[in-house]
């Protein structure tokens, strides 16, 4: 309906090869990032920033990460949480040694970490598939989450035997830490998701992105097609933990601004975000957006929401009710729409480019 | 399109010799031996579960023969990798549609070219430079197939949602991607009807003659396989049983007891 | 420059020469081709069909010698045609749909010494009957797929000889100005193109137009409808015919617009759409096709979207053409045909591709009023002309306020028009044509002592000055009772209705009018795919008892039409049959432009008509038929006739005038 | 340190045997209810070929339900009967709303489903019975308190009664099913199910009854291990993470065969106790976590098919 597509035609291949081919949707990106970086800031309480904009944001990456292995690959991990433990860690000792390097490079930093780690656990990815992979990928998430207890020296021996967050400063202004800003913290987020949505979408859309869905759609035949499986699937595993990797070090040092390993990145948070991801939309990147969006506006709506409308509701018991609509919602789309919210956005778009017909 | 090869039409490209092949107790090939050569389509034929398939994928590597040897191009190995076989140029298609369902028929094509893209993953990250340059070099050749195959019309179409006719066309075309130099198709026209049949008969023929493409076909009509092909070798229960010129097999009494009563 | 140029641009070659010279980098063509818009300027296009020429003057090309023109709308063979131009050789477009044998009739009688075609299919039907074409010195081809192993003695790629060419120029700077030589002897008495008609009736004739009377008629209309280099077409319509010829051709060099070539004939519709042209021409089928389309798409909409559909329709129906003509609006119905423009129709033309259309033509057959109204009344701009091969086109056209169903709007500019007597249309226009070729007993036929061309159509001025087309002047008849007769008149009628593809009406010198029908297979197929009526074939489903029904229903509001036109209130439909096979033009059944050759159906099917009359309720008939790849075949059938419901005339206060 | 991992232990073992024996005791029950659990899974696995990734919720809810409906003031054997009830409701609700409309779908998405499962049997135990640790009703179940003391090689066993009780029971429980796959019509049919869908209708059982029956099953199998298992810790979802454990069992017994997920579970159960005692003090302890996991992973290199399945032919 919105769309009037006479007359974009396109002469090059490299227009006709770009991610938003039509003019309507390029700015409808626009808009977005315009809002996202102007209108939210400005609008937006520091309640919001700090508990729906910057762990919306941290999920979407995270839920990137699970999507590249998951999603474009078709591996299940049930290691995304370790994964993200491990850039955690990984950002914390290396701001720790070097203070003085701009943290935002140590939080990106921190991803090389993890990928190595999860190349390492992606390692049996070759031999075995499916349900087999999935409890592979266990073992990572408890040994992981066993390193993160007992080696003191990951946690610089504090006593609390959790992360504490340092202040640090980039061009004097707090970035992490008490006293940073939730208003920085979101601009420094929504900076690095930006980016490496970005980053994402162009791998995903050359030849690894198509080797990665090879191997996902049929293995056989992609390696028959000279596509080296082990390769494709380690640089799955590396990439996807990558971005967890980073996600988990923005989770600790922006958001939770510290904490023990075993609330932050446990089993459940590996759940969770595979839940998003499967919500959102497995093998789609805006999916990830979604599936994040509504998996942490349900409990945050049954803790602050409902209260604020007069419902009041027992910590505990908004927890059982999470769980209850989140196994609810899983098993729902996966019978309805498997393809996830990215899906129904994409028939969305379709019927409006289609407008008034249906198809 | 098709890289020169080092061999001159009618020189032997693929040797099989004494190949015997077994899944545990069950035998799927008994020594068979049988040559192609540069430049002509070759058709492997025979009834249901003679061992047709597995010999194609003895030849590309998928199955490792216990017994026997395969010589490529001079090369001589007890088995193939896969890998190896993908990047010496023999490319093929599956009996039941091997697709990459989730992507459209350009993306299919696109794998197809995989191997030849050489850009590092510094540059894919940005999508620029090199990467760009390789990305737009390869869709300029997969769209040369597009035109050859002529499907652009299904050009943005995931593949899922074809015909069946059509998915045959684009796999077809993801193996030209390739640039095979032996082009192994598993029943290229099962399931077929007549005028999809012919098309894909003049595919295979231009291939051949646009390309300098030696192909190896199994395929169970019989009307198409004597028209289209140069030499036959004909299996039962995994052993070779005849191979010569259309003419030769057809007037082979062993290969006519074979065909008894077998409804193709 | 230009100024003392514009003086003697008479012929298109120098035309070519001007737009590279005026406006060489605005895009002169442009072909979709691997998936992507190529692109080449005017003065790219010239660079090109310079070396062509060239190219084609070392292969021994000369003036006055014929090129054949084959295939579908492609850059090559356009610039085949401006090469051929430049050396003052004369290009002829030939139907590339048609069979070996007609081909070799007209590449025979035009004496073709080349022929630049686009691809194998069409070197093979050339190949197939080169024996006869004894002038036929060599072929070009455009795609060279599947042409390899061919012997190339005779046969060369269209990019080969190019390249010869600008081979030529660096070798040698005098080739040149050989060429520019070739170019300027060419002046407007040349004959630039030899278009051949597929005559309703008999064997085509070869008609021959003067550069510079194509040239004078292409720049009244460009005037006439202001059409700039800004502008943007689709080819998609047969080289060979006077529409691409003068639409697309002749005034792309004139305005120096940009002709687009579509990717395939499948891709037509979804190429047009992306490229977004400016300036539309198409038969009515075309529109029809669309609007049939649409219809059955809406079919299958959610009903709140039908019912915003249907209703925007009916607002469109109210005020569209109004709002288009430029009527007083009511500010009301303006603000909600806006909304509907929000809701409906701006996405209607995107997904049709017709957002970006400014002028849209229609023409070639009469077009049904609701079906011209329809896509009015969405804001765009169709108008009809009236014209034919031997006039280059144009003989009336409508003005952009004057637009009405049922004429063709006024002479246009420069256009004389007289009816004879007989009520025959005669004209006298600029881009009218020199003669036939090869047959002067027929160019004195058509034309009148005093320089009049006959159009062989039947017709009358309204009121406000319009020209309005009743038949072929040779089919208007009379039924016994003496009553008027037309049956391409009443064909007209019945084919609006979207479940009738072809009517051929029956009549002349009986006691009724009687008549064929064949169904729209894709709307007809549709209702029984809702209905879920089975069929297993075209001849069933045409045979079907409820598809009967339905017809008969069209009919017989054909009739009731009928009734209230004095003239025609007494030739109305008394008993119909649904053809069991498509009229087709392989056999010979429709001309290539889609036209009935109702005598020749007259008689394949005598059976039928005979049945039509004698009252009987069933009749055998067997005939032969081609297939797609030429095979013949014979299919018979029992046709059911039915009888049709006839209306009273209405008496109207003023009668019969 | 080399001497450490690789010698010490074993000195140990042979220097203190009864402690060696302790932990072999320890292991075998531990192991026998990983084995349970596994036998869970499995039943599922033949016949419908879901993972049930939930089978250890199963467990926990199963216990937590038996529990709560006690403190609630129902008589013990009462609440057992009822918790039978719940466990078959789930079974019904299960086929209804997630396999039925799933069927066909690939064992991927069922796998996943079976995660949603997971949530909301957490979601709904903890929403009615609260999520706080609870005590098992060992003794109102009328099972064997108190402990036992053997002397052995010179030192003293300790052995839980209970945890003999939990042997015995398992075992008996297994003897049963496997009774009940061999000679009941329902069983051969289970037993068809598993080789070919077509078969087990010519049985004349539709897959969907056999689907609620199974999961009854696996349903009533969780009941038992969560009794056995609530009495020796208290129950609560805690136990989640250990009811985990029965994927490297199945890992090692393959998803398919009993008696493989009885020997995997003795495997990995006094696998993970030695490590835990011997080798757990050199690294500080806690590896009880992930031994298994990684006990497994390393198997799965070696024969991915699993101890007991056959090789898997990749056709094309």
């Amino acid at each position: 309906m919105l769309y009037r597509e006479s007359g974009q035609f396109k002469k090059t291949y490299s227009a006709d090869m770009q991610v938003f081919p039509l003019r309507e949707d390029r700015t409808g990106i626009a808009v977005i990032l315009f809002i996202a970086a102007v209108v939210i800031p400005l609008t937006g309480s520091n309640f919001f920033l700090s508990t729906v904009m910057i762990p919306f944001l941290v999920f979407a990456l995270a839920a990137m990460g699970l999507n590249i292995v998951t999603g474009y690959t078709g591996l299940i991990s049930l290691g995304t949480g370790a994964f993200m433990g491990v850039g955690a860690y990984a950002c914390y000792k290396l701001t720790t040694y070097f203070p003085d390097v701009p943290i935002v490079i140590w939080i990106l930093a921190s991803g090389v970490f993890s990928a190595a780690i999860g190349a390492l656990f992606g390692l049996p990815s070759l031999r075995i598939k499916g349900f087999y992979l999935a409890v592979a990928t266990l073992a990572a998430q408890f040994f992981l989450e066993w390193c993160f207890v007992r080696i003191p020296w990951l946690f610089n021996y504090n006593a609390s035997g959790a992360i504490e967050v340092p202040t640090r400063w980039i061009a004097g202004i707090p970035v992490t830490g008490p006293n940073a800003t939730p208003m920085t913290r979101y601009y420094v987020i929504l900076f690095i998701v930006v980016l490496m949505t970005w980053i994402a979408s162009n791998v995903l859309h050359g030849r690894i992105g198509r080797s990665f869905m090879a191997v996902r759609d049929m293995d056989i035949a992609a390696e028959l097609m000279g596509i080296r499986l082990l390769r494709t699937k380690l640089l799955a595993f590396a990439m996807s933990s990558f971005y967890c990797g980073v996600a988990g070090a923005t989770m600790m040092f922006l958001w939770y601004g510290g904490g023990e390993a075993s609330d932050a990145f446990n089993i459940n948070q590996s759940f969770i975000i595979l839940f998003m991801v499967i919500i959102g939309g497995l093998g789609s990147l805006i999916g990830c957006f979604f599936g994040a969006a509504l998996l942490h506006i349900i409990p945050v709506m049954l803790k602050f929401g409902l209260p604020a409308i007069g419902i009041p509701l027992a910590g505990a018991t908004a927890e059982h009710i999470t769980y209850l609509l989140v196994g609810g919602l899983i098993i729902l789309f996966l019978i309805l729409e498997p393809h996830g919210l990215a899906r129904l956005w994409q028939i969305g778009k379709q019927k409006l480019r289609t407008w008034p017909f249906p198809y | 399109m098709a890289e020169t090869s080092t061999l001159s039409p009618g020189e032997i490209m693929l040797k099989v010799e004494n190949v015997s092949l077994r899944f545990g107790g069950v035998k799927a090939i008994t020594d068979v031996s049988f040559d192609i050569q540069k430049g002509e389509i070759r058709a492997i034929i025979g009834p249901n579960g003679a061992g047709k398939t597995s010999m194609l994928n003895v030849i590309n590597g998928f199955y490792h023969p216990q017994d026997g040897t395969i010589t490529y191009k001079g090369a001589t190995r007890a088995k193939m990798k896969p890998y190896v076989a993908a990047s010496q140029g023999i490319a093929r298609t599956f009996q039941n549609v091997a697709l990459f369902k989730g992507m459209s028929t350009l993306d299919n094509i696109m794998v197809g070219r995989t191997l030849k893209m050489k850009s590092n993953f510094f540059w894919q990250v940005f999508r620029h430079g090199p990467a760009m340059t390789e990305e737009i070099a390869h869709r300029r050749h997969v769209e040369e197939i597009i035109d050859f195959l002529e499907i652009e019309h299904i050009r943005k179409v995931p593949v899922g949602k074809l015909p069946y006719g059509l998915q045959k066309r684009v796999e077809l075309g993801r193996a030209l991607a390739m640039e095979p130099e032996l082009l192994l198709l598993d029943e290229p026209m099962a399931g077929m009807n007549l005028e999809e049949k012919e098309d894909m008969c003049r595919f295979i023929l231009d291939v051949k003659e646009q390309y300098g493409t030696t192909i190896a076909l199994i395929e169970h009509d019989m009307g198409v396989v004597m028209d289209l092909s140069d030499r036959v070798v004909v299996l039962e229960y995994g052993r070779k049983i005849a191979d010569g010129t259309p003419d030769e097999v057809k007037a082979n009494q062993a290969v006519i007891d074979a065909y008894l009563g077998v409804a193709h | 420059m230009d100024r003392d140029a514009s003086a003697v641009l008479d012929t298109f070659p120098k035309w070519l020469a001007h737009q590279a010279r005026s406006r060489p980098e605005r895009p002169g063509m442009r072909h979709k081709d691997l998936g992507i818009w190529t692109e080449w300027s005017w003065a790219d296009v010239a660079r090109n069909v310079r070396a062509y020429a060239l190219g084609l003057m070392a292969h021994g090309l000369q003036r006055g010698d014929k090129v054949a023109i084959i295939g579908n709308n492609r850059p090559k063979l356009y610039w085949s045609m401006m090469a051929a131009q430049s050396v003052g050789a004369i290009p002829v477009p030939v139907y590339a749909d048609s069979v070996a044998e007609e081909m070799a009739y007209v590449l025979e009688h035009a004496e073709v010494k080349f022929a630049c075609v686009q691809d194998q299919e069409q070197v093979d039907k050339i190949l197939s009957v080169s024996d006869r074409l004894q002038n036929l010195a060599f072929v070009f081809y455009d795609e060279p797929r599947g042409l390899r192993a061919y012997d190339h003695a005779r046969l060369q790629a269209i990019g080969e000889v190019i390249a010869q060419g600008e081979a030529l120029i660096l070798a040698d700077p005098e080739a040149n100005r050989r060429l520019d030589a070739e170019i300027a002897r060419g002046n407007g008495d040349d004959i630039s193109v030899i278009l051949y008609t597929s005559g309703t009736t008999g064997r085509s004739k070869g008609v021959m137009l003067s550069a510079g009377r194509c040239i004078a008629a292409a720049r009244d209309t460009v005037a006439f409808d202001g059409i700039t280099d800004r502008d943007n077409v689709l080819a998609y319509l047969p080289l060979a015919w006077v529409g691409d010829h003068y639409l697309n051709y002749a005034q792309a060099l004139i305005a120096g617009f940009c002709i687009n070539c579509p990717e395939s004939p499948e891709t037509a519709v979804e190429d047009r759409r992306e490229v977004g042209n400016t300036y539309a021409f198409a038969p009515p089928r075309v529109f029809e096709g669309m609007l049939t389309r649409i219809m059955i798409r809406m079919e299958d909409a959610s009903w709140l979207k039908r019912k915003l559909f249907h209703y925007y329709m009916g607002v469109a129906k109210k005020w569209g053409e109004k709002i288009l003509d430029g009527k007083p609006v009511p500010a009301l119905a303006r603000l909600n045909y806006a909304i509907g423009h929000l809701l409906v129709y701006g996405p209607l033309k995107n997904v049709m591709g017709l957002t970006t259309v400014r002028v849209g033509y229609t023409a070639g057959e009469a077009i049904g009023p609701e079906l011209f109204s329809f896509f009015r009344s969405i804001g765009l701009n169709l108008k009809q002309l009236y014209g034919q091969t031997e006039a280059f086109l144009f003989v009336t056209c409508q003005k952009d306020d004057g637009v009405r169903a049922d004429c063709v709007g006024p002479a246009t500019p420069n256009v004389e028009i007289r009816i004879a007597d007989d009520g025959e249309v005669l004209y006298k226009s600029p881009g009218q044509f020199v003669g036939y070729f090869k047959d002067p007993d027929k160019t004195a036929e058509t034309m009148t002592p005093d320089g009049f061309v006959k159009t062989g159509d039947a017709g009358f001025f309204e009121k406000d000055g319009q020209l309005r087309i009743i038949d072929r002047a040779k089919d208007v008849g009379r039924l016994r009772s003496g009553a008027l007769f037309s049956p391409k008149y009443i064909e007209n009628k019945l084919k609006f209705f979207p479940n009738i593809r072809e009517a051929v009406a029956f009549g002349q010198g009986e006691d009724f009018v009687t008549c064929f029908l064949n169904i729209d297979i894709t709307a007809v197929g549709n209702w029984a795919e809702r209905n879920n009526v089975s069929y297993g074939s075209y001849q069933e489903l045409a045979g079907h008892p409820q598809v009967y029904d339905i017809l008969a229903g069209h009919v017989a509001e054909v009739n009731r039409q009928l009734a209230e036109e004095p003239l025609m209130a007494n030739a109305q439909i008394h008993r119909f049959l649904i053809l069991h096979k498509e009229l087709d033009a392989d056999d010979g059944e429709l001309t290539r432009t889609q036209k009935v050759r109702r005598g020749f159906i007259a008689d394949r099917y005598g059976a039928l008509v005979t049945a039509l009359y004698d009252g009987s309720k069933e009749a055998n008939i067997s005939t032969e038929v081609t297939f797609e790849d030429g095979r013949k075949g014979v299919i018979a059938a029992r046709v059911k006739v039915m009888d049709a419901k006839v209306v009273p005339p209405v008496a109207l206060p003023q009668a019969a005038e | 340190m080399l001497y450490n991992v690789l010698i010490d232990p074993f000195v140990q073992m042979a220097g203190a045997p009864d402690l060696f024996v302790q932990t072999i005791w320890e292991g075998l029950v531990a192991g026998v209810l990983y084995a349970l659990i596994a036998l869970g899974f499995v039943l599922i696995f033949k016949a419908s070929g879901v993972f049930n990734f939930a089978q250890g919720m199963m467990v926990v809810f199963a216990a937590l339900t038996l529990v709560g409906l006690h403190e609630k003031g129902v008589p013990a054997w009462a609440a057992l009967l009822l918790t039978l009830g719940v466990m078959a409701i789930l079974a019904i609700a299960v086929e209804r709303v997630v396999l039925r409309p799933l069927v066909n779908q690939p064992d991927i998405i069922l796998f996943m489903a079976t995660f949603g499962l997971t949530f909301i049997i957490i979601g709904l135990g903890e929403f009615i019975f609260g999520g706080e640790p609870k005590q098992m009703i060992a003794e109102e179940l009328g099972l064997p308190q108190g402990t036992m003391r053997f002397d052995v090689l010179g030192g003293k066993v300790l052995i839980q009664k209970i945890d003999v009780a939990a042997a015995v029971i398992a075992s008996l429980m297994i003897a049963a099913l496997a009774l009940f796959f061999q000679y009941t019509r329902i069983g051969r049919a289970l037993r068809a199910v598993a080789d070919s869908h077509k078969a087990a209708l010519s049985v004349g059982i539709s897959l969907n009854q056999i689907w609620v029956i199974v999961w009854f099953a696996a349903g009533i199998v969780a009941l038992i291990t969560g009794i056995m298992w609530g009495a020796r810790s208290d129950v609560s979802f805690a136990l989640q993470v250990i009811a985990l454990k029965a994927l490297p069992v199945l890992i090692l017994g393959g998803f398919t065969s009993i008696p493989g997920a009885i020997v995997g579970g003795l495997i990995i159960g006094i696998g993970e106790k030695l490590a835990e005692f011997y080798w757990g003090p050199l690294v500080g302890g806690g590896i009880e976590n992930w031994v298994a996991f990684v006990i497994a992973l390393i198997f799965l290199m070696v024969r991915p098919q699993g101890l007991f399945g056959d090789k898997i032919i990749e056709r094309i």
